[in-house]
């Protein structure tokens, strides 16, 4: 439903509904709309560094195809794909909840926390082999591969972008693994899956920063 | 009028002021009438409608479409007018004309330097020529600094690594004060600057002489006028009291510990090495703020300034 | 307890209660059972005294009760910021050395800046007053996510921790704006204070989060948009402005943390970067939250002005939608602090352009208000002579606003104190007055007292003529030539910097005056009644102070907040049957 | 804003939330696979300048897309979470384009000495 602008209370007051709202319709309703709008500020607040990417790409385009060089493409793939098939299971675990079956929430999330786990293993591996390299951000750059004398700041971005996107994953898992142990005790059924739905919400949308940090980082050599 | 303006506006004294303060003063009376009508409706208001008891009735009036027209499109009319002036008056400042006389200016915490085409520097005063357009190209070296003319009407900040550029033309002999508005540390405040003006002939001269003048000097009246032209005394007193730097008063011979813990003894070198790199020691108690004198002043500088170090006690 | 004079009556279907779906517009509340319930004058139990305990404060979720702990704060910060601002004032009464050296002035100035700015006045009208009013105006028990709201208090309360280890630790100099590179190479402690900002704008963020939602999904029976006060248009404005704009302040502190922490390189010219780059991105946040500073001040005004000349607000939907089109072009301007950064003159020029454009919807509001008072029923009570001085104070500090705007005359002042005197006009004379105003108009609602008229006039006279004394002769010096920033200046204006520094005297001592009669009238004060200023809002229609559940009947809006030529028993509604 | 607003909030009838099939999850998640493997795909065989970056940012927003409209259930949602949705990408491309206003157009003086 929607449009909930009712304070009047129905009578119908479950467990979960809060005493000020008036359903559980109006709860989950604008719970959701409440996620939206920090989902709104997230993508500003990455929207930043995105600005700080096009305004040194306009200035050093030749930079950006010789840095990304160094940024292998198939790990870039294999991480866009492992990440695509984690939203497909937060939106399979949400649909269990929508279903009330309890063990496909634990199991799709379960799935889930596993993939992100293989997407920062991978992008670790990334790391490391960077900073062997002596590609670290700024001025403790010390790579001498690229002949650029900017190519320090296009790493500071690199490890601005992906370090953001990367805690915001750990965040994820954080969130998820709370998930689990609150399905675990049954919390959630079809009649009651706001937390699930919130955080498949802000799940998507780290899958879909990650779409566009993919091709603007890793397919541009 | 002409009273009235140098109450608040400085005197006028380059070829783009008076544009600048035509349009500042437009923008004054302007809103001025504005302010005064809102007032006098404030007053007239509260004193005809004042309450007269609690069971008032007061007619319902919901909007009116034609006065919010009116007073939509008035402003919008005038404030375009305002943007199209400004903006023509930007314009200007912005474009110098392509016969100007290059300057180059540097800014450095906390004092400016300025180089003629002829090799001459000179720090903290800049000279030119009246009615003639002078453009100074400028950057920094550490911060940001603003070059700002409050006479001229001219302002612009001074990047580090990077040239930006700033132009005027000067109408009378005579001279304008210099500060810098960007904020840059501790002596912000005192990072001024003076811009002499002469004559067209006294500039002739002064270019021709400027850089012999010092030739003919005793070395320690030398020393004086440059310690003068590269405002040391900005941080340094010759009457003791500690500024941003050590004192002058008794500096040669004295026993100065440094920030790494050594002492070190105040002699030719130390003062040499201290006006090229001052980063490369630190006196105890006091930051690495003083700017590097390289490529301003020369050897022959430098002793000269030496000899007058020695004479402060 | 309430009078019981069934108004109108009808059929409640389940439907159109429990809103399953439908939403309660004018027709549907036709439909609805509804009753008269006068408020109860001197209510026993309030939400002041429903728990008792600091620890009933502390973990309170009460919207209210979190309104006034931010009121607490801010009011701590408030005194610290102008605590500072007078030993500013103190130490320019000389050109030269007054009493502090130039390091100390710059981090006092630099202090005074970001506390009034980050930890006073942004927050200052939302989170104080509008936590407090805002789920009333709306008829809704509170606000959408009351834990996510206690949990903004204490985000900012974290954010002023920092602000203060940052202060203890060597402190910063860096002016609020954090210009790099002198922000990313001078000493102190400026990532202690960049990352206490950074964690403040959360609280802000969640702040204006919950108030979108709460505004959306909260209003209660028949309070459709049309009816909205004008107070919530502006919050909700406010609300937009800071969803979409702190964001952008927190990465562009998070960069610059970074920066001082690693080199990143991307603002620092000695690593390679841009300086001027970092210049758009604080402004970019900074410039719409001068909008988030004055915005929710125009609701409040609005509030006032037709309260106290008992008539219909003049053109509500020209005041309402004119905070939207302010909030939104307000997001495209912020160039204009740029003129001499030595942006592109394209650019420059199109900063200037949309500057220009904010001045209209401005003028748009202050003319209707203008039009509310003509013909009214006017009592000048504090709230109202508060807003009156906004009035006179804002236009100043806006019509000043629009000659920065100008190119080629911003040149010449801009980095000057013309700008200092700018921004105190609108932000003192305009934003704090309107502050006032509404705490004054609410403060029976928030404590079920009266303060002493007779000394919040005189305590009002002196803060008008202080502000006017400290700050007009900025304008003067400003425009002969005065930069800001400055710990020396040349003797020639010392004649305004002393002028100004007896006006910062006088503030202060209308400020203490105003801390004493509040104060007391905290303590003991006369009792107010539930409507004081006999207004038709809806949050005038429960006891002062207001209950626990605000509503101990679930209300029915009828008529608009404005509707002063309707009987107040119209604006007395709630649902029959349903009571808690 | 019109005097009846909500009107545009109740898009979705009744309380029902829209659940979707698994096979239709399936299906966009298949479709998003596809789009990944296109887009390197393409990577590889090198188009000439300012077209690889045109079809690589296309192919992203087609993903992003279908993410947020059947992932994130937006297309059965409330209009008014895509406005905001929306409102926050126009926001961005103000930010993205005033500011290029700036960093494209600076032209240097060249000093000249
Ligand atoms: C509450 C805060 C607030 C508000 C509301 C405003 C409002 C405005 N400001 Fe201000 N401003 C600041 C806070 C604020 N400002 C701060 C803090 C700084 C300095 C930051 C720093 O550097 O530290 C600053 C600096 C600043 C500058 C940069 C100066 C410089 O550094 O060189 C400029 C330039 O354009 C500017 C312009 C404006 C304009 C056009 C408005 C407009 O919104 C004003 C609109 C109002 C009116 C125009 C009056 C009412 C209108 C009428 C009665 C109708 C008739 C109107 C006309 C005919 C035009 N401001
Ligand atoms: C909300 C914003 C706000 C407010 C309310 C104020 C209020 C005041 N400001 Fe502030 N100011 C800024 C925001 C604000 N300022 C900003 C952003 C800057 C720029 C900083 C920078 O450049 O980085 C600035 C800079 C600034 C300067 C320029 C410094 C410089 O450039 O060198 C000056 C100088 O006069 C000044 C003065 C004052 C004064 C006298 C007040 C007075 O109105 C204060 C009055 C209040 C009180 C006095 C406190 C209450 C008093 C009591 C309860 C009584 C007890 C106290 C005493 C007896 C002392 N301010
Ligand atoms: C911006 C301020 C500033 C300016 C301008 C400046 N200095 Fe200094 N100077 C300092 C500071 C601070 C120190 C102490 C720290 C250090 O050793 O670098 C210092 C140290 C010195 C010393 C060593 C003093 C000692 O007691 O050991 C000498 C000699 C000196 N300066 C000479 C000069 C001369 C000559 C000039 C002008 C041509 C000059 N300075 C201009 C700030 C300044
Ligand atoms: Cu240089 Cu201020
Ligand atoms: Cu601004």
């Amino acid at each position: 439903m929607s449009s909930s602008d009712i304070a009047i209370d129905s009578g119908a007051h479950n467990s979960h509904v809060q005493h000020h709202f008036v359903n559980s319709e109006q709860q989950f309703e604008s719970s959701k709309m409440g996620m939206w709008v920090f989902l709104v500020t997230e993508i500003l607040f990455f929207g930043g560094l995105f600005l700080a990417y096009i305004v040194y790409r306009a200035w050093n385009p030749e930079l950006y195809t010789a840095a990304s060089e160094e940024l292998n493409t198939i790990w870039g793939a294999v991480n866009t794909l492992v990440l695509i098939g984690s939203s497909l299971t937060v939106a399979m675990a949400i649909r269990s909840a929508q279903m009330n079956q309890q063990k496909g929430i634990v199991i799709n999330l379960a799935i889930t926390i596993a993939l992100a786990c293989v997407f920062m293993v991978i992008k670790y591996f990334e790391y490391a082999h960077k900073f062997h390299l002596g590609i670290f951000p700024g001025e403790y750059y010390t790579y001498t591969g690229i002949d650029h004398p900017k190519a320090n700041i296009f790493f500071s971005i690199y490890y601005m972008m992906t370090g953001l996107h990367g805690i915001h994953v750990l965040i994820g898992i954080g969130l998820m693994i709370w998930l689990i142990v609150k399905a675990r005790k049954g919390a959630f059924s079809s009649e009651y899956y706001t937390p699930v739905e919130i955080t498949g919400l802000y799940w998507h949308l780290v899958d879909v920063i990650w779409i566009f940090l993919f091709p603007l980082l890793y397919l541009i050599d | 009028m002409n009273r009235f303006q140098d109450f608040y506006l400085p005197p006028a004294k380059s070829t783009v002021a008076a544009d600048t303060d035509a349009l500042f003063n437009f923008v004054h009376i302007t809103s001025l009438i504005f302010l005064i009508g809102i007032v006098a409706a404030i007053f007239y208001f509260v004193y005809k409608y004042k309450r007269r008891s609690e069971h008032d009735v007061t007619p319902v009036i919901t909007h009116n479409n034609a006065l919010e027209i009116t007073w939509s499109v008035i402003p919008f009319i005038l404030v375009m007018i305002v943007f199209g002036w400004g903006f023509r008056g930007y314009l200007n400042l912005r474009t110098a004309p392509t016969d100007a006389y290059e300057v180059r200016a540097i800014g450095k915490k906390w004092l400016w330097e300025f180089r003629y085409a002829n090799g001459f520097v000179s720090v903290g005063e800049l000279h030119v020529p009246e009615d003639r357009p002078i453009k100074l190209i400028m950057n920094s070296t550490d911060v940001i600094h603003s070059f700002y003319v409050p006479d001229y009407r001219i302002k612009r900040d001074v990047l580090p690594g990077r040239y930006s550029s700033v132009w005027f033309e000067a109408t009378e002999p005579g001279e304008s004060t210099v500060f810098c508005t960007e904020y840059c540390g501790t002596a912000h405040s005192n990072m001024m600057a003076k811009v002499v003006v002469h004559t067209k002939e006294d500039f002739e001269t002064w270019m021709a002489t400027a850089a012999l003048a010092d030739a003919g000097l005793p070395p320690v009246e030398l020393g004086q006028q440059l310690v003068q032209r590269n405002a040391c005394q900005t941080c340094h007193s010759i009457d003791g009291s500690a500024l941003q730097g050590p004192t002058f008063k008794g500096i040669f011979g004295r026993q100065q510990k440094m920030e790494d813990g050594t002492v070190v003894t105040v002699d030719e070198n130390y003062i040499r090495q201290s006006i090229l790199q001052p980063q490369s020691q630190i006196v105890e108690g006091y930051l690495p703020v003083m700017p590097p004198y390289q490529g301003t002043l020369n050897d022959d500088q430098i002793s000269a300034i030496i000899e007058y170090l020695k004479t402060i006690d | 307890m309430a009078t019981t004079s069934s108004f109108t009556t009808g059929k409640i279907s389940a439907e159109t209660i429990g809103g399953n779906g439908v939403s309660l517009g004018e027709k549907e509340v036709k439909k609805l059972k509804i009753k008269r319930f006068e408020p109860v004058e001197e209510p026993q139990i309030h939400y002041l005294n429903a728990e008792k305990g600091l620890w009933s404060w502390l973990s309170t979720v009460d919207h209210k009760r979190i309104g006034l702990m931010y009121l607490a704060a801010i009011a701590v910060f408030f005194l610290i910021g102008g605590t500072l601002a007078v030993l500013l004032r103190t130490e320019l009464l000389t050109p030269a050395k007054t009493f502090m050296d130039a390091d100390t002035y710059n981090q006092i100035f630099t202090l005074h800046g970001a506390i009034m700015i980050f930890f006073f006045l942004v927050p200052s009208v939302p989170a104080v007053l509008g936590n407090f009013i805002l789920p009333i105006q709306l008829g809704a028990k509170d606000v959408a996510f009351p834990r996510l709201n206690l949990a903004s208090f204490y985000i900012y309360l974290i954010g002023a921790i920092f602000a203060f280890v940052s202060i203890t630790t060597g402190g910063i100099d860096t002016g609020w704006t954090f210009y790099t590179p002198y922000s990313s190479s001078t000493g102190g402690n400026v990532m202690m204070m960049t990352l206490g900002v950074f964690i403040l704008g959360f609280s802000s963020i969640l702040t204006g989060v919950n108030f979108i939602v709460t505004i959306h999904k909260l209003r209660a029976p028949g309070l459709t948009w049309n009816k909205l006060p004008l107070n919530l248009w502006g919050l909700y404005a406010t609300s937009i402005i800071q969803i979409l704009a702190t964001p952008v302040l927190a990465i562009t502190l998070l960069l610059l943390t970074m920066e001082r922490a690693l080199g990143i390189g991307i603002f620092d010219p000695a690593l390679g970067g841009d300086p001027v780059l970092f210049q758009h991105f604080f402004w970019f946040y900074s410039h719409p939250a001068v909008y988030i500073m004055i915005v929710p001040g125009f609701g409040i005004i609005s509030e006032v002005i037709s309260t106290f000349s008992r008539k219909t607000i003049f053109g509500y939907w020209a005041i309402a939608l004119s905070s939207l089109a302010i909030a939104f072009i307000g997001f495209l301007v912020w160039g204009h602090h740029m003129f001499t950064a030595g942006q592109s003159s394209l650019a420059t020029m199109v900063f200037s352009f949309l500057t220009f454009l904010v001045g209209i919807p401005t003028g748009i509001k202050i003319f209707n208000w203008l039009a509310t008072m003509y013909k009214g029923s006017i009592q000048l009570s504090t709230p109202m002579l508060y807003a009156l001085i906004f009035l006179f104070q804002f236009t100043i500090g806006g019509f000043t606003g629009v000659m920065l705007g100008a190119l080629s005359v911003d040149i010449h002042l801009h980095d000057t104190y013309y700008v200092v005197a700018h921004f105190h006009y609108v932000m003192m004379g305009g934003m704090v007055m309107a502050f006032l105003a509404g705490l004054h108009y609410w403060w029976p609602k928030m404590f079920g007292t009266m303060y002493s008229e007779f000394w919040a006039k005189v305590s009002a006279t002196l803060v008008f003529v202080g502000f006017n004394v400290t700050f007009f002769p900025q304008f003067i010096m400003g425009a002969q030539g005065m930069p800001r920033r400055y710990y020396n200046y040349i003797d020639q204006f010392q004649p305004f910097h002393v002028t100004s520094t007896i006006g910062s005297y006088i503030m202060a001592v209308g400020f203490t005056i105003m801390a004493i009669y509040l104060l007391h009238a905290l303590i003991k004060g006369r009792k107010a009644s539930a409507n004081p200023w006999g207004s038709r809002a809806l949050e005038w229609q429960i006891p002062s102070p207001a209950p626990a559940h605000n509503f101990d009947h679930t209300p029915v809006v009828l008529n608009g907040p404005y509707d002063y030529h309707r009987p107040m028993s119209e604006f007395q509604m709630g649902v029959a049957d349903k009571k808690h | 804003m019109s005097t009846a607003p909500h009107s545009s909030e109740a898009t979705h009838s009744e309380h029902h939330h829209h659940v979707s099939s698994a096979t239709f999850i399936w299906l966009i998640g298949t479709a998003l696979f596809v789009l990944t493997a296109i887009t390197v795909g393409v990577h590889f065989i090198h188009i000439p300048a300012p077209w690889n970056i045109i079809v690589a940012i296309g192919v992203a927003v087609v993903k992003a897309f279908l993410v947020v409209a059947f992932f994130m259930n937006l297309y059965w949602d409330s209009k008014f979470n895509s406005l905001l949705l929306v409102m926050s990408i126009v926001f961005l491309v103000l930010l993205f384009g005033i500011t290029l206003l700036d960093t494209l157009f600076r032209a240097d003086p060249i000093p000249a000495f």
